[in-house]
């Protein structure tokens, strides 16, 4: 495998990202900023990359984002040496709501899947814990979906 | 800079084995608040000192209330409603009224006040025996000792401003920001002027049109609109938008 | 692995004792707020813990897809009542940067000015509910005191004592007002010199310090991986904070130090976590003096809010902030009309709360409000 | 005619003063006054039932000095009883003060300086309702309060407050005292158990553990006293403090005896039974109402009492040295008592609860061998013949 970087700045995380998976692409960078886009298939490996050999070590945020059509899995990843964060965006089609979870690379994303589950309805496969968490157990519908509408918005 | 606290702690166990400086230190306020008084209040005969930019709940100056809707619209709860009642001359004007039951206390109704009628006041004595008892009235929203300091100005600087090097001039929001139509979507239904709460809006007749009826069109006084966006939202085709000064 | 208690738990194992799950909440007084904590006890020892949260879940998130951008930021504050002014801080920074629009210096440093004091009166809180888990009323009281004088301070910013509701997208509400630098550093002063009797109380206590140390470590790897973040994952010896690493604001402007221990030994222990706390308290107090004298130096006359447009782009943003309590994010996806398509909230004790599992195993029972206090609990934020 | 007087031998008295132990002599001051005051309130009855029914029997029973002590012994009782509760009274209103100044606030504030706050809360507790958990078990569960409310009164009307204020004056007092003082734990765990609750049962656990870690450096300095003053009662200990207070000689004994007077009456910070934020409130989780507040009272009467005895021990009890007795003994004894008391209140505001485990080091790795230290530094001055 490719050589460990502690603190890969954001020109050699793009390059890196870019010749090891081709399918990644790079929407956006700023400073200290990467934005890039997965398919999803790959996106628990380019996740194990990203924490393996870029050292990422902290995930700070998986959500999710409902366009309809289809969901947007959201990763913010962290570095903890230089600051630099990863937003990689995951889409998910609505009619087969499935993607790998990554509470095995960072326990940390355990909740935030378990959350994200919850509200949307997306299934993280291979989760260790996929509960209900904040709303109660009786629910049988996802509440963040666009399709579910508040009392204010009828 | 130094570390003021992790330069001095933490200490070796060894020393730290001992009570005697904490004691000492609990004992050496005892006396110190036996002699003097204790820092709290006997809150219903002292109370402490507030400024009078405290929100409290909101405060209404009748006379300067044009009735415009914009606290109600900004109300972040929907706690403030306009009702229908009599002014001075008897006669019938819409004010709004406050459910403190529901108010969040954020101010925003007297930060976006276009005029300045809506203040923030100190009081926050508000328990009520009803629910009922805690709708407050436009008369009752009245406060006598509003000062100018409870009134919260929306004073916003330009970003062109910033541009053009002159970042001192602060202007109200509700002075940039006019109203503009659309001819081709108008239909002159007269709506905007008839919700104008001060009465900006004129109809002015231009010429006729192909079956020789009057065309009418909204004509905006500038000068004297608060841009409250109230004739943008009666507007049945959405022929009037607020245009942002940026 | 420097735990003294792991032998002792793999004896207790061989001797096939009863194990007991005692059930803490969501009505109890070391829950600050509702939640619940399954403790798994063996003696007196726990080996297993897990945390059951959601009981003021009120669908944050989804309400304010139903507001314009302006009307949020009265409901940022209501997310925690300790850390409301980093909250609305952090909302209104990541409309901005959706915006793209860069703010007007004064209304950076009035943000520090406000966000340190909302850091230095979070901690007192926090600091309160130490002396209280442990025992002691005499910490609560006086640290509650310390964090009056701090609350005063935000009466006479902008009118409220915890739901400040101050920061706006594109500035501050209103400018410092008269005297109000001359009370920030009186304020600050007597706090340097007040907090000391609160930790000769604790520090110099044997009682306190002999409570907390030893127990419930943590090494920095498992402080990365759970999410632990804030004071408590930099007692544990990872050397990161926001405000420093990935400086918002002007943060970077000013000079401050960030308190790491245990950089070499990378484990740290509850008493560890609650130093960190007490030394930014003092860092605060620094940044506070130093932005309050860039505010003078700025002139009374400066821009501290320009107009901001009502509709923002459509795209995705996000916002990093680091809170008193560890690191906050809010992401933002935009359509282009006046009301936010979704806001996510990335509350730390979120996270935080799901490391207690680890936090908690091989403790004994009576050191699980020292140890979980070390988060410093707040269910407004956790639940959203 | 003579009929009549053989009603005094149908109610057949034991004559008071065969009893050795008798309370009932002369240098007993509560019972002088009861005596007293039945004197007045009894010959009052007698006169006015003579006055209607002239040389009825009533009258002459009532008058008979038999009939006299028994009826002053009632009285006796009502009168130690309500010193006691309006001594224990005075320690809560001085511990809400001076834990308010403490911690910078003012305390209780209603009424006579905040003094009949403790009343108010009395009858709060007293008008609540009588609720009782349906899966407790109910014997155990109310026997426990009335044994350790019962217990505690017993205890804290035992101590004497001078060489005139006493309700017996046994030889052997001071063991009496700790013997009724250490059985209240043992209920504290039978409550515990009986509450069918996990915060009780550890509560009551706690309780045990307290005990076994503090109950023994406390004897020791006990049979260190009592060697000294080559006798167990109270009265001798004091008289040995006539010239020089017991605190000079052995102040660890002191330290280590104050301590574990913390511990016994389970006072912060030594409070773990019933640890607020890890139990709820341990041991009385399941208790409301009018037990839960008997049960403070039983808290604080053992409060009453520790300093009591620390005061006894250590401080003289109600001499003071080189003046000997005075005037008002019983007041020299209550300050001393509520100076302790003060300290008790000082130390509670200033530390943290102990963990379980750090007691029991403390017990025996710390106050253990104080103790015999404290035991054979006794022994040395009593064989140099200073004692």
């Amino acid at each position: 495998m490719a050589e460990v970087y502690q603190s890969p700045t954001v020109e050699e995380i793009q390059s890196i990202l870019k010749s090891e998976f081709p399918e990644v692409e790079i929407l956006e960078t700023k400073e200290r900023r990467v934005k890039a886009k997965c398919p999803r298939e790959k996106s628990h490996e380019v996740c194990q990359f990203i924490h393996d050999n870029l050292t990422f070590e902290h995930c700070s945020v998986v959500t999710a984002v409902d366009y309809v059509d289809h969901l947007m899995i959201v990763y913010l990843l962290s570095n903890y040496y230089n600051g630099v964060m990863i937003d990689l965006d995951v889409d998910v089609p609505d009619e087969d709501l499935h993607i790998d979870s990554v509470t095995d690379i960072w326990q940390g994303a355990n909740w935030h899947e378990r959350e994200t589950w919850e509200l949307f309805g997306v299934v993280f496969d291979n989760h260790p814990r996929l509960e209900r968490l904040l709303t109660p157990k009786t629910y049988e519908f996802f509440p963040f979906r666009k399709s579910y509408k508040m009392r204010s918005q009828e | 800079m130094a570390m003021k606290y992790l330069d001095k702690y933490p200490k070796n166990l060894a020393k730290s084995l001992w009570i005697m400086k904490p004691v000492w230190t609990a004992f050496k306020l005892f006396c110190k608040t036996v002699v003097h008084r204790p820092v709290t209040v006997l809150y219903p005969y002292e109370k402490e000192w507030i400024p009078e930019n405290y929100r409290g709940r909101p405060g209404l100056r009748f006379d300067r209330c044009v009735g415009c809707g914009m606290c109600a619209r900004m109300c972040v709860t929907q706690a403030i409603k306009l009702i229908e009642v009599d002014d001075d001359n008897g006669n019938k004007v819409m004010r709004p009224q406050v459910n403190i039951g529901r108010c969040a206390f954020c101010g925003y109704c007297a930060e976006y006040c276009p005029v300045d009628a809506m203040t923030v006041t100190p009081i926050y004595e508000l328990a009520e025996y009803t629910r009922y008892d805690l709708l407050y009235g436009p008369r009752r929203l009245h406060y006598e000792n509003t000062t100018p300091g409870m009134e919260v100005k929306l004073e916003v600087t330009l970003p062109s401003d910033i541009e053009n090097g002159n970042p001192e001039r602060r202007v109200h929001i509700f002075d940039v920001d006019k109203p503009e139509l659309d001819d081709s979507k108008c239909i002159g239904c007269k709506k905007c002027s008839k919700v104008c709460p001060v009465e900006a809006i004129t109809m002015v007749e231009k010429g006729v049109n192909d079956k020789g009826r009057p065309i009418v069109r909204p004509e905006f006084d500038n000068a004297k609109c608060i841009s409250c966006k109230n004739c943008v939202e009666a507007c049945p085709k959405d022929a009037l938008e607020i245009k942002e000064v940026l | 692995m420097a735990d003294s208690l792991v032998p002792v738990l793999e004896a207790q194992e061989k001797m096939d004792t009863d194990k007991m799950w005692v059930i803490w909440g969501p009505q109890h007084p070391f829950s600050h707020g509702l939640w619940t904590l399954k403790l798994q006890i063996d003696g007196e020892f726990c080996i297993d813990a897990d945390p059951i949260v959601g009981y003021l879940h009120r669908g944050w998130e989804k309400e304010t897809e139903n507001r314009d951008y302006a009307r949020i930021i009265p409901m940022t504050d209501r997310l925690c009542y300790c850390a409301s002014m980093t909250y609305s801080h952090l909302y209104c920074m990541t409309v901005e940067k959706a915006l793209g629009i860069d703010i007007p210096e004064k209304a950076k440093y009035i943000r520090i000015v406000a966000d340190e004091i909302c850091r230095i009166q979070s901690h007192l809180m926090w600091l309160a509910a130490v002396g209280t888990d442990m025992g002691n009323l005499t910490v609560f009281l006086w640290a509650m005191r310390e964090r009056e004088y701090f609350l005063d301070l935000n009466v006479k910013l902008c009118g409220a004592r915890m739901t400040t509701n101050y920061p706006r997208i594109g500035g501050v509400r209103n400018d410092t007002t008269e005297l109000f630098d001359r009370d920030v550093i009186r304020a600050v002063d007597r706090f340097e010199k007040a907090m000391w009797d609160i930790i000769y109380l604790i520090d110099d206590s044997s009682v306190f310090v002999s409570r907390m140390r030893k127990i419930s470590y943590l090494t920095r790897e498992q402080c990365a991986n759970m999410g632990l973040t804030g004071p408590a994952m930099r007692g544990c010896g990872v050397d990161f904070d926001i405000r420093r690493d990935d400086p918002y604001d002007n943060y970077d402007k000013v000079d401050f130090e960030v308190p790491v221990l245990n950089k070499e030994s990378k484990v740290g222990d509850c008493y560890d976590r609650y130093m960190i706390r007490i030394e930014e308290m003092f860092q605060s107090c620094d940044i506070i003096r130093q932005a309050v004298d860039k505010i003078k130096a700025i002139g009374k006359n400066a821009p501290y809010r320009i107009k901001t447009p009502t509709k923002v782009p459509a795209g995705t943003t996000f916002g990093r902030l680091e809170d008193p309590r560890g690191e906050s994010i809010m992401y933002l996806a935009s359509d282009g009309t006046d009301k936010p398509y979704r806001l996510k909230v990335r509350s730390p004790i979120f996270t935080n709360v799901s490391c207690s599992k680890a936090m908690c195993k091989g403790v004994r029972i009576a050191d699980v409000p020292a140890v979980l206090a070390q988060i410093d609990m707040c269910l407004g934020e956790t639940d959203r | 005619m003579t009929e009549y007087s053989s009603l005094l031998s149908w109610i057949n008295f034991a004559d008071p003063y065969a009893n050795p132990y008798t309370p009932f002599l002369t240098d007993n001051l509560p019972y002088n006054i009861c005596y007293g005051l039945w004197e007045i309130i009894g010959g009052f009855i007698a006169w006015l039932i003579n006055l209607l029914f002239p040389n009825n029997v009533v009258s002459t029973w009532l008058l008979d000095e038999r009939v006299m002590v028994a009826f002053a012994l009632v009285l006796f009782m009502l009168v130690i009883f309500i010193v006691a509760f309006v001594i224990v009274l005075l320690n809560l209103w001085m511990e809400r003060k001076v834990l308010g100044r403490l911690m910078d606030r003012r305390g209780t504030m209603i009424g006579m300086k905040g003094f009949l706050q403790c009343v108010a809360d009395g009858l709060k507790t007293f008008m609540k309702e009588n609720t009782i958990p349906s899966k407790v078990d109910k014997m155990t569960y109310m026997w426990c309060v009335s044994l350790i409310v019962g217990l505690s009164c017993l205890v804290a009307c035992m101590v004497p407050l001078s060489n005139r204020w006493y309700v017996v004056n046994y030889d052997t007092g001071l063991l009496i005292i700790m013997a009724f003082y250490a059985l209240a734990p043992f209920f504290i765990l039978v409550s515990g158990w009986a509450q069918n609750n996990k915060y009780s049962l550890i509560g009551g656990l706690r309780a045990a553990e307290l005990m076994i870690s503090y109950e023994v450096p406390m004897l020791i300095i006990i049979a260190t006293v009592s060697l000294l003053a080559g006798s167990f009662n109270i009265g001798d200990i004091v008289n040995l403090q006539s010239e020089i207070w017991l605190i000079i000689p052995m102040c660890l004994g002191f330290i280590v005896f104050f301590f574990c007077a913390i511990a016994e009456c389970e006072r912060p910070p030594f409070d773990i039974a019933e640890a607020e934020t890890e139990l709820v409130e341990g041991w009385q989780t399941e208790y409301a109402g009018m037990k839960w507040g008997l049960i403070m009272l039983a808290d604080y009467l053992r409060g009453s009492v520790s300093c009591g005895m620390v005061a006894i021990m250590f401080l003289g009890g109600w001499t003071i040295p080189f003046i000997g007795g005075t005037a008002l003994p019983e007041i020299v004894f209550l300050i001393k008592a509520w100076f302790v008391f003060f300290l008790m209140i000082i130390v509670r505001g200033a530390i943290a609860r102990v963990r379980p485990d750090q007691i029991l080091n403390l017990g025996w790795k710390v106050f253990m061998p104080l103790a015999v230290f404290n035991l054979a530094i006794a022994v040395l001055l009593k064989m140099g013949g200073f004692y």
